[in-house]
């Protein structure tokens, strides 16, 4: 209680902390989750579309700032680069591999994009190099915002604050709806809840399969974007992103969009905590949530247990 | 293929090793570490008989090289070493089994994985004991009693390595052709006959499973005498993702696989990085790829279909 | 599992193709390749660093600085009339490649020397090797100090301070700077360096100033790429001092997130690994905060040697790469000088004739020579003394990124641990006037 | 005389839908008893109760006297319930061979890793039970390959390779060729009868079920409708209005 008392503010701190960092990890998962839903593979290279994505935002965010453009244009520029990324490489790989992957055994389709995720590590060094890059422009123009904090205040930036949750919020909405009220979004579904019957149905699965795989590849990368303005975009960056987005969808339940959005705010959450009360476990946080969610729920937070059929 | 022709090719096998460690001295540290790396890899196999992926076997090997490690100081003897080590790590096996035979897919594989990066943010927080990523270097070891030092060092570790290799590959042979075996294969197929034939898969995947933790464990151990310096990076993912590449790249129509994935996955790496030392990773990639899309039996498929074919 | 038709075909035509080119390159050269003694007809210089992961943004400039250098070495005929070639390995996929990779680059390229490494781990690891091997070894960017202190090679030697002295020197200089300071946080990366630079500058610092209160210890996972809940909980406590030992992407982050949340204008940074993230963060980093660089590396030194050496070394690189020379590249241009002056040495005390590996080793202890900002001497125990520099940032119109200013160079015995005593132990032993007697700062000109 | 299984106030419902809704039936040992009715009754919800596969919401069931509700499925088999499967559940990369052969394992306790699984005593038995069901034609033939009608053979053949007192089949006969259904039927009431199995089964083939079931029980909206030998059952008008169909069919004669 004494404690409680003493950090009872920090605690509130760090709720907006694990808010921000939710919205981060919940942009890269989102993404995976909903491919691993139409797709049944867990795509490693996930992580690379994500490293991607930042990499060519900041590219094209300091090339536009380098012709002058102004610092708001910044924002727009994160989102076109991620659509322009999804939109390349997403069909290219899903049309030349995992398409042709598809009745394969989960464990190879699962390892060709691991095999993916290894040749994309080296592309993107091959393109970008080693050095550190970064694209801050966006978050240098909405500038900082002051929270109190008892007498003190502490400031926050505006990007951190608003923009991350925002975007993860709308994510989250566009895709609910999209998902719910459109013919294109229930075709999705129905390919997620059963591919047989939904071609039974007549629904062009393999147009369903691409269309997802695009939009997936567009939100990795849209998360990679997100974070180019405060990250540094290091080679590796992609592997550590993947770790952590697989224990999200684990923790999700798979295919499930508002598990993801739950889950990721549970290790957001978690995490920041964390590094108040017991900082040597951070690390751990992800993963020991996701062995206790799985303990409960073995198909996670909002999986659909499967009953086999007999 | 029958068991004798699979026999003789596991001896020519093994001689072409020793006849290669004699001939290019420097390989005998690399076929060394493929032969452990194929002993774990053997484990794995084990369970993608059932169809289950485990990405996080790294942790028994990463045990099994620290109970090397620690345990050298105290008692410097290999002999004693090994079988301790693979003993942890099958007990560990066992309490980790228990909870880990009760997930399919992707559960399975995220939990290994999540309780192998547990153990290695254990590795990397008690650096007072571990002294975290710089690692421990293992003080002098003997066998029987004789210095584990020198080329006659080399040798015997080789030579250690080398009948484990055999003994386990025997073994998993017999155990695979055997109702164990078989009932393993049945939970890839029809996990739940099993419970209707009075036989529990869990218990079934369990024995499996720490099979495989002791094989991982007999494989850690031998990397760390070669080696001699162990790290919390043989805990980290990747390394349990490598050990499923291999798998797939040698494959698992034939206990002779792992050792050939093995072999080639490190001479191709070592020939790799020492022609394209910036992009090692993406040769390895490739390679991965076209295995799987040409070759989706691995080398040993390759192998067989060829002599089926002749 | 059989490949059906055209597929079988593919497998199998490849399956020989693989065959044929895994038993040509086994065909590589086995066994030391050259008699000792003899006078080689090019020299092979193996060179351990790191070509992929996080750690590439200094093995990178690492190797740019190795293959400048070695050019430059063979422009002017060599060393002692041989050609010298590096071949390089990567560091990235971990301790177990790393051996491996140097059995075969003694075994099977027959280098004649090794320039390894810049993780520690692979330091650890290869030492011992250098002296099974018998192949003599320069440590050329590892920041360990348990090497030299747990044991003794006779073919290992290092180019470089290590931590020690690196992070001593930091302390000294805030003790210098900011007396009085009360309260310090720290942020450094989850792993061995920056848990052991952390025990490095707390031991000191409990020894020199005494009740100083630790408001938090933050380890962020290494490799994070968000601090914002580091930054929020140090804004929170307000300390005088953060220290952060971090490095590469991680720290670029973490610098940056703290200027974007005005941490820099609460609290005196410390970062005694800053100057190779100069820049790349730019202007981000405030005026006034304290900055190392592993050594007394600074394009900018303020009493260098031999100033000619230090522009024409700072300005082939950046003509060459485009950026001005970070700790890496200098540490490499040490090994690289090593290297040559031990060979010269190990020549001339064989009246011209070329040296057994036994002899070349011999030739490194004790061994005294240039950097491009000063001299290095390698100890007796292999230990190399290197001076260290630490500033405090300052903005200056002539370049994009803050520049050093109120130098100290720290004269390398003076932070240095001496030979056969541990860091840990004497750490212990420093006493106050040590911060009394530093030499004079010296202002940004 | 105790009945061999013993099923009373059985009750299920998922959701809305009464599965089971007080449900007493008692099986005699060494007799055949079909169930039968319309799709939806809750005829395999009954089998999969009684194997364990399902728990009811009340009721109990005893085997042999013994109460066997809430065991697990691998306990009940132990207990002698073996049961076969609707859709069959083959090991499918497994050869006919190795399936039968496996359950024979399964019986003898599977846990001898040393011994191959097709060692002449489970391979013995193994062939010996697929020749009785006239499957030796295609012993080697993986399970994947095999049509329909050969496949519900196996998948019993399996469940009769346990040596239970009791076998549940479900729907034995669907998707089985009208032209050998009456032969594979044949075979195994014969092979049934040989190894003294009372048999539990659902059928829609009243055909079937006039000449090979000793009592039929009829199921309506989780109940059981009405209950007594083929002849009566068969013939009773309602029966025949919501069960079978408009027009009555078949033979009247019950099985010897």
């Amino acid at each position: 209680m004494a404690w409680l008392s003493e950090n009872g503010i920090l605690v509130g701190l760090a709720l907006l902390d694990g808010l921000s960092y939710a919205a981060a990890v919940f942009m890269v998962a989102v993404g995976l989750n909903l491919v691993f839903g139409v797709l049944r593979v867990l795509n490693v290279a996930h992580g690379s579309l994500y490293a991607i994505g930042g990499y060519a935002a900041a590219s094209l965010g300091l090339f536009a700032a380098s012709l002058g453009a102004p610092p708001w244009l910044g924002l727009p520029i994160l989102l076109a680069a991620s659509v322009l990324v999804g939109a390349l490489l997403g069909p290219v790989i899903e049309r030349l591999l995992l398409r042709r992957m598809q009745d394969r055994e989960p464990v190879l389709q699962l390892l060709v994009t691991f095999a993916l995720f290894m040749i994309l590590e080296d592309l993107q060094k091959l393109v970008w190099g080693v050095q550190p890059v970064v694209f801050d422009a966006p978050l240098k123009w909405l500038g900082t915002v002051d929270v109190p904090f008892g007498t003190d205040v502490i400031p926050f930036t505006a990007y951190q604050l608003y923009v991350l949750p925002g975007v993860a919020l709308a994510t989250l909405a566009i895709l609910a709806y999209v998902l719910r009220y459109t013919l294109t979004g229930r075709m999705v579904v129905a390919v997620t809840v059963d591919r047989e019957a939904a071609r039974a149905m007549g629904i062009d699965a393999a147009k369903v399969t691409m269309l997802t795989f695009t939009v997936g590849a567009a939100l990795a990368a849209l998360g990679g974007a997100l974070a180019a303005p405060t990250v540094s975009l290091v080679p590796g960056v992609g592997a550590s992103t993947i770790v952590l987005s697989f224990a999200v969808v684990a923790t999700a339940g798979l295919g499930q969009i508002e598990g993801a959005a739950v889950a990721a705010l549970l290790i957001g959450l978690g995490r920041s905590f964390a590094v108040y009360v017991a900082p040597e476990f951070e690390v751990v946080v992800p993963y020991a949530i996701m062995v206790a969610v799985l303990l409960f729920r073995p198909q996670g937070l909002f999986g659909v247990a499967e009953t086999r059929r007999i | 293929m029958t068991r004798r022709s699979e026999t003789l090719l596991a001896l020519a096998g093994a001689a072409l090793i020793v006849v290669l460690a004699y001939a290019v001295p420097w390989l005998r540290f690399v076929l060394t570490i493929a032969l452990a790396k194929g002993l774990a890899v053997l484990g794995i196999l084990l369970l993608l008989r059932a169809g289950q992926v485990s990405f996080g076997h790294a942790l028994y090997l990463a045990l099994a090289a620290y109970t090397v490690a620690f345990g050298a100081m105290a008692v410097p003897e290999a002999l004693l070493l090994l079988p301790l080590a693979a003993l942890l790590a099958g007990v560990l096996g066992l309490l980790i089994g228990l909870f880990v035979v009760r997930y399919r897919e992707i559960f399975f594989g995220m939990l290994n994985l999540a309780l192998s990066m547990v153990f290695y943010s254990v590795l990397e927080k008690f650096y007072a004991l571990t002294h975290g990523a710089d690692g421990i270097r293992l003080p002098p070891v003997t066998v029987l009693g004789q210095p584990l030092a020198g080329e006659t060092g080399e040798w015997t570790v080789l030579g250690l390595a080398l009948v484990l290799a055999l003994a386990c590959g025997a073994l998993v042979r017999v155990a695979l052709a055997s109702p164990l075996g078989e009932a393993l294969a049945g939970i890839k197929t029809r996990e739940t006959r099993l419970d209707f034939m009075g036989v529990s898969p869990k218990r079934v995947l369990l024995a499996a499973y720490v099979a495989s933790a002791v094989m991982a464990g007999f494989a850690g151990a031998i990397i760390a005498l070669t080696t001699r310096h162990v790290t919390p990076a043989l805990s980290y993912w990747t390394t349990s993702g490598e050990l499923v590449f291999i798998a797939i790249l040698g494959g698992s129509g034939s206990v002779i696989g792992p050792f050939l994935g093995a072999a080639a996955y490190e001479l191709t790496r070592v020939y790799a990085a020492a022609t394209f030392a910036n992009a090692w990773q993406m040769v390895l990639g490739l390679v991965l790829l076209g295995v799987i899309v040409f070759a989706p039996g691995g080398i040993w498929g390759m192998i067989s279909s060829r002599r089926r074919a002749a | 599992m059989a490949g059906t038709g055209r597929a079988g075909m593919v497998t199998r035509r490849e399956a020989l193709i693989g065959a044929g080119a895994a038993a040509g390159s086994l065909m590589l050269p086995g066994g030391a390749a050259w008699a000792q003694g003899a006078k080689p007809a090019e020299l092979k210089v193996g060179i351990a660093t790191y070509l992929s992961g996080p750690a590439s943004v200094f093995g990178v400039p690492g190797r740019q600085t190795a293959e400048m250098l070695f050019d430059e070495i063979n422009a002017a005929g060599g060393i002692a009339g041989v050609k010298v070639r590096p071949i390089f390995v990567d560091e990235g996929p971990g301790v177990d490649h790393v051996v491996g990779e140097y059995r075969r680059l003694v075994q099977s390229e027959g280098v004649h020397l090794i320039f390894a490494a810049i993780s520690s781990a692979d330091c650890i690891a290869c030492a011992p090797l250098a002296d099974e091997l018998k192949r003599p070894t320069l440590l050329w960017d590892c920041g360990t100090q348990r090497i030299f202190e747990d044991n003794r090679y006779n073919y290992a030697f290092r180019t470089q301070a290590n931590a020690t002295p690196e992070i001593l020197s930091a302390l000294l200089y805030l003790l210098k700077v900011k007396p009085d300071f009360k309260s310090i946080a720290v942020i450094n990366q989850d792993y061995a360096w920056g848990r052991d630079s952390w025990d490095i500058f707390r031991t000191a610092m409990n020894t020199l100033k005494p009740g100083v209160k630790v408001s938090a210890e933050l380890f962020p996972r290494f490799g994070a790429t968000d601090f914002s809940t580091e930054i929020t909980r140090v804004l929170a406590l307000r300390p005088d001092v953060v220290l952060s030992t971090s490095w590469g992407g991680d720290l670029d982050a973490l610098i940056r997130q703290s200027s974007d949340r005005k941490l820099f204008e609460r609290s005196t940074f410390v970062m005694p690994l800053a100057e190779s993230s100069l820049q790349r963060v730019g202007k981000a980093l405030p005026a006034g905060h304290i900055v190392g660089a592993r050594g007394d590396h600074w394009f900018l030194h303020p009493s260098p040697a031999d100033p000619e050496r230090l522009k024409r070394f700072s300005d082939n690189y950046r003509a060459k790469y485009n950026a001005w020379p970070i700790y890496p590249c200098f540490h490499m241009a040490q090994a690289v000088s090593a290297m040559k002056v031990g060979i010269e040495k190990a020549v001339a005390a064989k009246g011209g004739g070329w040296p057994t590996d036994a002899e070349l080793a011999a030739a490194f202890k004790g061994l005294e020579f240039p950097s491009p900002t000063a001299s290095v001497r390698i100890r007796e125990d292999g230990q190399g003394l290197e001076n260290q520099l630490i500033g405090t940032t300052l903005h200056s119109d002539k370049y994009p990124f803050p520049v050093l200013t109120d130098m100290i160079v720290f004269p390398a015995e003076t932070v240095t641990t001496p030979a056969g005593q541990k860091s840990a132990d004497w750490l212990k032993t420093l006493t106050p006037d040590m911060v009394a007697k530093l030499p004079q700062a010296q202002a940004f000109k | 005389m105790t009945a061999l299984l013993s099923a009373k106030g059985l009750r299920l419902a998922f959701g809305g839908l009464k599965a089971a809704d007080g449900i007493d039936l008692d099986v005699e040992a060494g007799e055949f008893l079909a169930i039968i009715g319309p799709n939806g009754a809750g005829k395999t919800t009954f089998i999969n109760m009684t194997t364990g596969y399902l728990k009811p919401q009340g009721g109990t069931i005893a085997f042999e006297g013994k109460p066997i509700l809430g065991l697990s499925p691998r306990r009940i088999v132990g207990l002698g319930v073996a049961r076969s499967f609707q859709l069959p559940q083959l090991f499918t990369e497994h050869t006919v061979l190795q399936n039968v052969a496996l359950a024979v394992a399964a019986r003898e306790g599977v846990w001898s890793v040393l011994n191959p699984l097709l060692r002449p005593r489970f391979r013995d038995e193994a062939a010996e039970l697929i020749a009785r069901f006239g499957l030796t034609r295609i012993a080697e033939v993986r399970a994947d390959a095999l049509n329909e009608g050969a496949r519900k053979l196996v998948d019993i053949a399996m469940a009769v390779a346990l040596r239970p007192r009791l076998l549940m089949m479900d729907e034995p006969t669907s998707g089985v060729a009208a032209a050998e259904k009456m032969a594979i039927v044949e075979t195994l009431v014969r092979v049934l009868r040989e190894a003294r199995v009372t048999a539990v089964f659902v059928e829609h083939d009243m055909e079937v079920v006039g000449r090979f079931a000793d009592r039929v029980a009829v199921w309506g909206q989780g109940r059981i409708a009405a209950l007594g030998p083929p002849s009566q059952i068969l013939n009773d008008p309602e029966v025949q209005r919501t069960v079978i169909g408009i027009a009555p069919v078949g033979g009247t004669h019950a099985a010897a």
